[in-house]
Order: C-alpha cells, then structure tokens, then sequence
C-alpha cells in the first residue's frame, strides 16, 4: 500500500456536538472508553499498509496533535513517511455547510505534491468503523473507478441527523447514479465518508473547484460530474457509526455494550491504536458490582456500575449508581450518586448526593471540569 | 559526556530459582507483577521518580524478555542514548583476554567499571531488580551525604521470626552500622537490608579492586564487600526506610504481595499520583465486564473479557474469561483463555495459558501454579501440591496438562 | 507476535583486532566510518532499506560503544520493542545449567534459537557487521526463492591476487555451488563469500543443531555449516553482487576504504537519496571553514571548525583545526583538537586526541595511528612506523606521546 | 528550573520578512545553516532547566509541527512536563499590530491552569541568542520584582527596523522607568521581548485585558501599569540578534561569519539544539574554493563560496561563485553561476549562467522551489 496517501479531512461543523467540542476539534472527541474518534480513521489507514498520512487540524489543534503525536502508536513514526498535521484553510465563506472542504486539501497542495503516492485516500474523522481499506482500494482498480465511495446499505440515522446524511444510488455494476444531500431515497445507501481516487485526479479537481471557488467535494464536484466521472460504491459489510451529532455520539457508544459490535470494532484481529497513557490496572473494591460495562485501566470502583462507558482514572465512590452513562477520563463521582443516561466531560467531578437522570432520547451533558453540588436533575 | 553526582546500578540478572515456573524463560527482575508490571518496574520507576535519571541495568541469565521490555526506556523516561545517561543494559562480555560471567554482585559492577567511570559519578547507589517498593532514594543520598558516610545501607524492620532470613544489621544509636550478618541464626536486630547500598565511588572502586583481588572472594556485596568494609572501619551509615518493602523471591511470597496489593492500604498506593510506577504499555482495548457477573475486590487491566466471576484476584492485560466461570484469590497473566465454567482457587495462571471448559484448578492451602503456554485440558482437575523441593514434582502432579 | 518473511541475524561480536588501536574499546562493527558513521550502520541501513524490520545485534566484544549507538535503533527506522521486531542486541547469556559464550558464527546464531523462533520465519539472513557496501538483501531473497535454494551465498568478484584471503566459491553454470575453499592458496576462481547468507530456516535449524552436537566443528558457518552443507548436497546457489563491497579489517583497508569515498565513483554514492546509509546523529552545530584556507577533495561533518588546509582527507564531527595546520590524505575523528601549524599525513587520529601546536604526524608509506584520547605534545615528530607484529612495537616509536 | 513554565509567544505580522515566510511562521524561519528561529529561545529555555513548555502557533503550523515534533532533540519528550502546541487566537481586530498578544495566552488558559510552575517566562520568537535564563530567574526574584524584562544595552536597529523597537529607561535599581514604543530616546536600552512573572499575576493580568478588550502586554499592560507594578530590566551582555525584518534576517546571519559570535552563539558550552536530520558529511570537490562560510551537512560543493550560509543538501556546481549569501535546505546551483547577496530559499534552483547580484542594502530574495533558468539580475 506504497501506493496510496491518505488524508484525514476536518468537519468543520463543530457545533453539532455541543459541549463536547469546546476546546477540542471533532477529530479529537473522546470515544468508546480509550480512543479519540480520529483514532478510527487513522488505524484503519494504518492497518491496511498506509504510511503517508496527513490530517487536517482546526485551530482547535492542541488535543489532537498531543495525542497523536509523531504517531507512534500507529508505527508513523518512520523516515519515510509519516504522520503530519495540515493547516484548515481559513476562509469565511459557507464554511459549516461544506461537508468534505476541498480547499482544505488545496491550501495543503505542496504536501500532496512532495508525496510520491499515485493515489489518495480521504476519509472523514467521524466515522467509526474497523475496515480493511485495502478491499476498497482492491476494487477501486478493479472497477477502474475514477472515484469510489465507500457506502453502507441499511444505515439508519436518528431522525435529527438524517439530514446530515450523504445517500446513494448504486446500479448493480456498483456504479453510482445518484447521490442526495439529507434527503434519503428508497433503495439508497448512506455514504461513509471516505473516497479513493488518483492523486492527478484530485489535482485536477482542485483546479477546477479553485477556478469555480466552490469547494464541497460532495455538492461541488460529486453530485454535478456523476455522468463525466465513473463514480463507483465499495458496500462495506461490518459495523459503522456516522458520529455526527451529541445524540449518535451518546447512542452509538452505547452500541459497543453489544458483544458482537465490541468484537467486530474493538476486539478484531486488526486493532484500533491510540495514544499510550501509563496507567495502574482498574480496582474494584469490595461492594462494587459492575455489569455489562466497558472500562478502562486506572479507574477505583467502590459502587455500581451499568451498561456504562468509563475512560480513563475514572473514580466511583461508595454507594454511587451509575447507569446508561459515558464517564470520561478523570471524572470523580462522590458517594451515593446516582446518574443515569448522562455524559460527563473530562475531569467532571459530581459530589456526594447529586442525582442526574435522563428519561429523553438526549443524555444530560456535563462539560469539561465542572463541578456538580448535590444538585438533582431530571431531563424529560 | 556529562558528569552525574550519582547513578543507579541495577542487579538484575537473577535467575529467581525459587520462583520456578515464573522464571522459566525470564530473570526474575522481567516476572510480571500486580496486574500490568513486571518487578523491576519498582527499582526503575524508583530512579526516575529520585530524579536518578541513568541507570545501568546488570543482566546474565535469560536476558531476551527483559530486554526487550525494557527496549529504549522511555516508558520510564529513561530513554538510552549516547549523551544523556538513561537505561542501558549490561550484559558479561568478552575482551582482549578472553569473557567473564558475573560471578557474584560485586563482581558484576567491577565488570562495569567502564561504564561507570564514563560518568564519573560521586555516588554509585546499587540496587536489585527484584524487590516491591515505593522509595524515594534521593532522601537516602541526602542523609547519606548529612552523614558524611563512605557507605549507606537501607534497612527496614522485619519480623523477628522473618530476620533470619535476611542480612541483619546492628547499629548504635547514631544509626552507624557495627556489625552485619548474613541470615543469621538468632538475629541480634531485627534491622533487615534491603539490598539497597549508595557508596562513594572512589570507596567502592578501591574495595572493588581489594575484594577482585581476593581469591577466596564470592565477590558479593553482603557476603564479602560489606564485611571487608566493616573490618576496615569505615562510616557505614544505615538509612531506616519505612513503607512497604518485599522480596518476591518465592512463588508464597510473590502471591502475598500480589494480594496485598488488592488490600486498600496505604502503604502501596498505586493510585498516588505523585509516585508513578510506571510500565511499558501494551495497546490494548478497554476491558468488557459482561452482564450477570460479580466482581469485587479485583485488580483488571486493559484488553480482558470478563464473563464470569472474579473476587480477591488480579488480572493482566488480554485475559479471558468464559462464561459461569469462578475465580477467586487468584493471578492470572496476560493473554490466557480461561474457558466456561471453569473454577480456579489461590492460583497462578502463566502467560498464553489455555484452560478447557469446566476444569478445576484448586488444592488445599498450597498455591497452584500452571506454567506459560501450557494447555489445561476440559474437566481437568488440577489439585497441585507445589513445594520447594523442586518443579519435577509438580509436573507429575499436574493431570491433565497437554503441550 | 507477528509472523515475519525474513529475519536477520547480523554477527557484531569481532574483535577486529588487526584494526589495533581503532578497537581498543569498541567491537569492529562500531569503529566509526565515512566521517560520520559507524561500520555497523552499512548493514544496518541495508537491512532497513530492503524491507526487513527484524534484526538480531549478536554481540560479544565491548559491546558497550556498540550497545549505546544502536540505543532504540530509532536511527535506523529499527525502533526495537515487544511487538514489533526492530533492532534486538543479543548478548551472551547463562541459562539454569551455565553460561556459553559465542564460540563460532554459527553457535552464536544456535545460542539465539529462541529469538528467531519467536518471530518464526521462513527465511533467515546471516550478516556480517563489518563490511562497507549498499545492498538490496530483497533481491537475493528474490532469486533464492525463484532458485528454491535452501542457501544462498552472496559472491563478489575479487583480484584474483587477493581471492586466496577469501572464502572462495566454484559454481556451475546455473549459479549452483558445487565447492567452497575457505582462503585457498591456489583459488580455482575469484568468486569470494561476502559473509552474507539467506538459509531457509527449516534448514539451518537442522545443520545448526547437527553442527552443536559435533564435538570437532569450531561452529563456525565458513569452516564447519557450509562445507556440511555442501557435503550432504543442499541446493546451494551464488547470488553475484556487483557494485562496492570491502571488508575494512586491516588498518590499511579502512584507510583505503575511506579513501575511495574522496573518489567522485559512483560505485559509493553517499549522495543517492533512495538508498540512504542511516546513523545515530549528535547534535553539533555547522562546519566553519575560516578565510584564508584551501580545502579540497575532502568529507567534513558538523561541528567541525577548520581553520587550516585539508586536503583528501576526512573530518567526523567536532574536530578542530588550528591555523596553519595542513593535513592531507588522513582521516579525523570526532572531538580531536588539533593545534595550530601542524603537519598530517596519511594518519588515522582517533577520537579526541589533541595534538599540540607545530606537530608533524607522518611517515614515509605507512599509515600513522594515533589512538583514542592520546595527547600529542607540541612540537612532535610522530613518525610511526605501525607493523601488524603489534601494538607496542608502535607505543615506543611514538615520541611526545603523553597520557 | 521545576518552577517555571514557559510560553514562545507568536509574531503575527509575519509580512515583514516577505517571501520567507510563505507558508511558515515566524518562528519556523530558517536560520544559521541548519536552525529555525524558534531553537533559540526553546534552547534557552531547556538549557535553563525549564521542562514544560507551550508554543503558540499561527496556522501556518505544519512546518513548525514537524521541525518540533515531541521535542525529543529538546530533551522534551517526557512524561512530566513537555513540549505543548497552543492554538493562536483568531480575532481580527488589530491583529498585525499587537507586539505581545495575550490573548493568544488566554485561549490556553487550561493549559496554564493545568501546569503546576509558580513562574511563567514568555519568549518571542524572533530573539536570536544564548543567554542563561536562569540568571534572569535569580535576578527577578532577588529584586522581588513583579515583571522582569530582558534587555540589552547598546543594540543597533537597521533604520528601517528602529520603529519596530521597544525601548526602556532603567534606573540604576534597575528599575523600568519609561518604555518608549518605537523611538528611542537617549539612554533608553532595547526590549529583548523576553519577559517573566509569576504566573498568579499573569493570571490577574489575563483577567483585565479580558474586561478591557486590550490585548498587547507592552502598550495595553506594561505601560499603563509602569507605577503599579514593579517591573525591572535585567541587562544581558552576550549578543543578541532580533530577526525583525527582512533586512535584519540577512544581515544577522552574516553576523554568524564573524568567529567571536559564532563562539558566542552556536559553540557556546550551551547547546543550541534543532531537529536532527539525516545526510552524509559535506563533499568538498576537487577545484572547491570555501573560504569564511559556515556549512551544513550534507552538501556537494564544486565551486567557490566565501562569506556565506549553506543549509543542509545545498549543491555548487564547478565554476559556480557564491558570494555573501544564504542558501537553504536542497537549493541547487549549476555551473558557472554568479551570486552575490542572495537569499535562496528551499529547494531553489538556480540553472547555468544566471547572475544575481545585489549592490543594494537588501538582499535579493529567491521564494521556495522557483527555477532561475539563465537570468540577469542586478538590484542597486
């Protein structure tokens, strides 16, 4: 896979995810116990030969270029090679409406030029998923596509994000003959963000959008050259999550609670890296109980846990219940808390007391470092 | 090469016979240990956190593990280099005239003079790779230096019943030591070294050279050095060290201390924060507790499944564990598949260790120990009797065992 | 632990003693290159730069300069660590029944059974860590597989003059090995042994263990593996290599070998981007070259301050040069000071020597070596006349040596 | 040196030095045949002892990220402490012209937070020098001073640059009396724009400029708080370059040919670290004619060079002659060119016979990667 490049590209629509992205970039949001949603793209990448990766960063760069350093979890790392960060191009225009912003990708050209690879391949930062790209990249030259898109049949949004979402028509060659922005048609399959093509390929496209100043690859280039280009969709079988709201970040987490998602994502034969954190083992203490829950090293267990997610040095005081919850790294639970169907931001510290409980499709969000004071909140 | 006013040499090429199958492939220093460690990850972590930042690491028997755990040292940031100090493994090595395996401790730093003299330390600290213990050495260094002593040995109160088994020191009431002896027999004091020695390092140099010298000479520290020391009269200061402290050299001690580390005592806190013990980790995914399972009283590390019951027990990373299986006081390394219904009472499971369905393994009082890679058949029933006389007992006892 | 194609086992452990004061301290694989290298980093980087990430360091002699070079293998893209494979130092080492040091090639390779067998290959490729040259090991793997050799030997062409200091080949017309002569008085080619092998591992397991229980065979692979090999008719092909290979053992081959990097051959381009020769870089600042000075046909590294003429020669980093001084056809290593007005011809001045002003080192045809640390006093005539009978022939000709 | 942090602030008026900084920030500009800006005050700061560092970067980070990567060559690359990208702060009012924007320090006000130092020593970036910032540590706190500025006595600014200046009368206490922002007056010493305060002040200072929405920590805090606080000027003696334009970037690198500065700066006992590059030693050719110019590694040189700077990987064709210029990283010269007063940037390549001469004060500058095919330049 010397042959291929790939680009990790930037949503820009950070708001989506509420709280959750204050300070930190999309790419960045913490997920499923120990991993940050980047962490998806950028092993899948790796683990189908990869070595020449950049991802582009918003101004929200500290998160992501701390945890992923020069990449050496990821073995990019090397001479040759490697990991870099790409700067955003900053520009006012539409900027939240693009979905995958080429002149992200223009204003990087000298990266793209400097690399030796014949093709690239794009993939969006808030897709989760454990897939072997080289399949794609298989077909894509068996297909002779000029552009292959990797898609999932039978992909249900919630209802608030189905307008995020990017559909398509597949003839039965694999030929794609007609893609809908958010409006989803009968027999369409949903688009996963991730594209291959040649690299002189999307010079040219460059060109083109720079000529035009419209710069969506979706809207721009996409949906008004389906007839010119060979457009072709890879239907990738395994599981996928589109994060693409607070609401899919909570619902899809909770998806891993299911043993054969956990496997088929997290315990596969190809692993889903990230950043190593020292870090004793996780104790639970006497008179904890702990069920259906997924855990990371470093937390102390004094109460009960449920069919919850729990990051890193996450403590739980004595008597606490926990439930339907997603806890991240370093949150403190004081004594006989309960929470339920709630997510705790970094470093959120509840003390002794506090009831949280959600009974609507939508988790209460802590952000970030909060403390919460015997407070009862119930969101309907 | 920048000079250093003290390094750490770090005695780490034990073969821990008393250990047996833990140290089938591995010197003991490389046993894993609490859940994600391995024992010299004290000593080492130890150093960083003193501020002691180049270590030189003595090894000889089965070195391959350790080695390569310890790979560049940056987990402990003691990244080795050409400049800044940092880990470095010394393992015996041939010259001119021929090579010379490390007979005894202080056999094995003489071997090493080169390396020490590269920085041109004033204090040299010794240490073993093989003990459990948060200490902050440079307290030590600093009473050392107090004390104008040529010589600091760190001592910890023992037992009395215990003190046998140790090197028991005498002192007066300045702390300085009068007399040294090697396991005795009826203890004088029971003020037990802990294998923890700083020396001036133009002192030790010259008693290096005394005792390489010396044909009747074990060439070790507590046997030779250290008394030829106190012969000679010189300022021999011991350093009382309070806190927890174990040598982890028998299969009943090192299962103690594991256990110990599931107590919620303070004396081996590995959640302060202040004073990391660090390790190399491995990638590995959260660990899954399944619905239907109790777990209490437990050390579970990254990448496990847990399906069935755990309580008093300690697992390493990328264990398994089958549904309506039973675990309880008991260690379990990294990458072993327990299967269902399996129950397994005070015992330790080696690495890559594969359990079959429905097996027992369990005995009276004494602890159980299935050597790595092995594979316990289904509905075995595993009542080992170890004792110290050696491991061909056991693996006679062992039904059921296949590869 | 991931399955690999193909290892490599790369022998470090010589002496080099015919390189005399170059390897008082150091293993010849790390006897410093090029102005800038070590021999060890050409197979090294080759072994890189054809795709294998899996290699064994097998060490023995003073292995500590060699040990902290390598240091993560980060240098060569060989970061070494638990899983990954990466660069391994594999010293002599004791087991429960003793210690063995690495009598032979071949039982060094049989002493490291388990490191191989972890990563359990197909193919293994045996090195030699003390020959400059640039080679494609990927290649050789090619066309061992597509001759479905169980050896391949990789052959250069030599002198026929200097064919009876080699390992001689006779091969048929199919490139099959059909004899092997190790230094044959009356060579029947001129085809030599480049001391790099690829064996099929199945293969070499058998032979290696055949050659252990042989009480007679010095376990070497050249002397006792090959010719047994030969003998009981494996399928044993020569791979031509064409392009620059030496073997720098004698001080006058390394001088000569250093030399030809002056030459503006193509046969050593340091300067081709594709196949980089990696070493562990220091920091230094820029080389400055003063007003007033020639300098011509010469390799000059970072750090160095020449404030006199060179010429042909070779300067590692962080030497200086005093005004006036000119030196010509000599090689200089790193941290030498040296003085101003001072003469050098055709000498080899070792690491941080420091010679004194208005010195003259130089000799009529002979190479001049000064070794390592040594100070030259100001005003020197050194003007050595160093013969293979030894090194203190040369200690005594060496006027205004001191310390 | 564990009680203070430090923080390399980020020049935003990067137009100034014109084509460099094409794709680089400030602080990436390449300097002294083989370091970017940057490595000084980060090699003063580490040589001093200081261990938790944050550099604040523009969006124009990929070259900065990747010079600096984890600060391995740094010493950096621990666990505790370490080497931290900040974001920049995007605010579009009166950006070029803030000198010190503390704004950019308060969008990392978690960072700050997060770092245990009682002491923060900020740095610009364009300051070029060795100096001990320990003795600035002892003297600030001997003075029980509130804001210690460095300063240097007697520097001249190019005429162009004076305006560019910040300029402090000391009385003999040391005391900082007035500050003149662009006009010197007699006796006034120049600001080296390195300043250090504890960092609960830095902290009460953040909380002001927030209410104020005056950002600039010389003209909005230094000067109208000259009585308030105790601020002293602590007089450095080595040499100091400020890197302030174009003409002050050319012309202090050619400080560097002089031998006593050299020493001073970059073979002083304290290091000045940068990233470390592989390349062979540098080939002097048969013909070479070097004389007084200072030479990476790694490069070819056939021709004549005399008081100049070569980067790593520069080759001189035969009959080439270099004279009083700056050659960067890869940059080719065929045979027989002429060059004097020249600033070629990366990668240029400069064919057969092309003269660049320039008799002018300023330096002709050649942007990344242009091809000179034969031209005839002469600037007066």
């Amino acid at each position: 896979m010397k042959e291929v490049m790939g680009i990790i590209h930037h949503l820009k629509n950070e708001k989506k995810y509420e709280e959750i992205t204050q300070g930190r970039c999309v790419a960045a949001i913490p997920y499923g116990g120990k991993y940050r949603l980047v962490d998806f793209p950028l092993s899948n990448m790796v683990n189908s030969g990869i070595v020449n990766i950049g991802v582009i960063t918003s101004l929200n760069l500290r998160a992501l270029v701390d945890h992923l350093g020069k990449g050496e979890e990821w073995g990019l790392d090397k001479k040759k090679g490697g990991l870099f960060f790409l700067p955003t191009a900053i520009s006012e225009s539409n900027r939240d409406k693009r979905r995958l912003d080429l002149e992200d990708i223009y204003v990087n050209l000298d990266y793209l030029h400097k690399s030796v690879e014949e093709y690239v391949l794009i993939s969006g930062s808030d897709i989760v998923c454990n897939i072997d790209l080289s399949k794609v990249i298989a077909y894509h030259k068996e297909k002779k596509a000029d552009i292959t898109m990797v898609c999932k049949e039978g992909y249900k949004f919630s209802d608030k994000d189905i307008e995020q979402g990017v559909y398509l028509e597949k003839l039965t060659s694999g030929r794609v003959s007609a893609i809908s922005l958010g409006v989803p048609q009968v027999g369409m399959v949903v688009s996963m963000d991730i594209y291959i093509m040649k690299k002189s390929l999307l010079f040219s496209l460059l060109q083109d959008c720079s000529i035009k100043g419209r710069w969506d690859l979706v809207s721009d280039v996409l949906l008004s050259n389906l007839k010119e280009l060979k457009i072709f969709g890879y239907a990738y079988e395994g599981y996928v999550a589109i994060v693409n709201s607070l609401q899919s970040l909570y619902r899809h987490q909770m998806d891993l609670l299911k043993p054969e998602i956990l496997q088929d994502l997290l315990f596969s034969k190809e692993m889903i890296h990230t950043k190593l954190k020292d870090g004793p083992p996780t104790r639970y203490c006497g008179g904890s109980n702990v069920k259906n829950s997924l855990i990371a090293n470093g937390c102390q267990i004094e109460g009960s846990v449920e069919n919850s997610i729990l990051f890193r040095k996450v403590k739980i005081g004595r008597g606490a219940v926990i439930r339907n919850s997603i806890l991240m790294p370093k949150v403190e639970i004081g004594e006989d808390v309960v929470l339920d169907k709630v997510i705790l931001d970094k470093g959120v510290c509840v003390k002794k007391g506090t009831k949280l409980l959600s009974d609507s499709e939508e988790p209460i969000v802590i952000e970030k470092n909060k403390v919460i004071r015997g407070e009862v909140q119930v969101k309907c | 090469m920048e000079r250093k006013e003290c390094i750490a040499m770090l005695l780490a090429g034990g073969q821990g016979s008393r250990l047996r199958r833990l140290t089938k492939n591995l010197a003991k220093p490389a046993v894993p240990f609490g859940g994600k460690y391995r024992i010299i990850d004290f000593s080492l972590s130890n150093c960083i956190n003193s501020g002691i930042d180049t270590v030189g690491i003595l090894t000889q028997y089965k070195p391959l593990v350790l080695n390569s755990y310890i790979g560049s040292g940056s987990a402990w940031d003691l990244q080795c280099g050409m400049e800044n100090g940092g880990a470095t493994i010394l393992p015996p090595y041939v010259r001119e005239n021929g090579g010379e395996w490390y007979k005894g401790t202080a056999h094995a730093i003489y071997q090493n003079f080169n390396f020490i003299e590269k920085y041109d330390p004033k204090y040299v600290l010794v240490l073993s790779g093989d003990h459990v213990y948060k200490m902050d050495y440079s307290r030590m260094l600093q009473n050392h230096k107090e004390k104008q002593a040529d010589v600091s040995i760190s001592v910890v109160e023992v037992e009395w019943d215990e003190a046998p088994r140790f090197g028991i020191m005498n002192t007066d009431k300045n702390d300085k030591i009068i007399d040294f002896e090697e396991k005795p027999q009826i203890p004088k004091s029971n003020l037990a070294s802990m294998g923890v020695y700083i020396f001036n390092w133009d002192i030790l140099k010259e008693y290096l050279k005394k005792d390489v010298s010396d044909a009747n000479s074990a060439n070790d520290f507590g046997k030779n050095v250290i008394p030829r020391m106190l012969k000679e009269d010189l300022e021999m200061c011991a350093y009382h060290f309070e806190g927890y402290w174990r040598d982890v050299g028998t299969v009943e001690s090192y299962w103690e201390a594991s256990m110990d580390m599931l107590e919620d005592t303070e004396f081996l806190n590995f959640f302060s924060s202040g004073w990391n013990i660090y390790s190399a980790s491995i990638a590995q995914p959260p660990q899954y507790i399944a619905p239907d399972v109790h777990i209490e009283r437990a050390l579970v590390s990254d990448g496990c499944l847990v399906n069935g019951d755990l309580e008093h027990s300690i697992l390493f990373p990328d264990v398994y564990i089958g549904k309506g299986s039973s675990i309880k006081d008991s260690i379990i390394m990294s990458g072993a598949r327990i299967g269902q219904g399996v129950v397994i009472r005070k015992a330790i499971i080696g690495e890559n260790v594969v359990v079959g369905n429905n097996s027992v393994i369990a005995s009276q009082d004494q602890i159980t120990v299935v050597g790595e890679e092995e594979k316990v058949l289904s509905n075995s029933q595993i009542g080992t009797v170890l004792r110290n006389e050696g491991i061909d007992d056991t693996t006679k006892t062992v039904a059921g065992l296949s590869g």
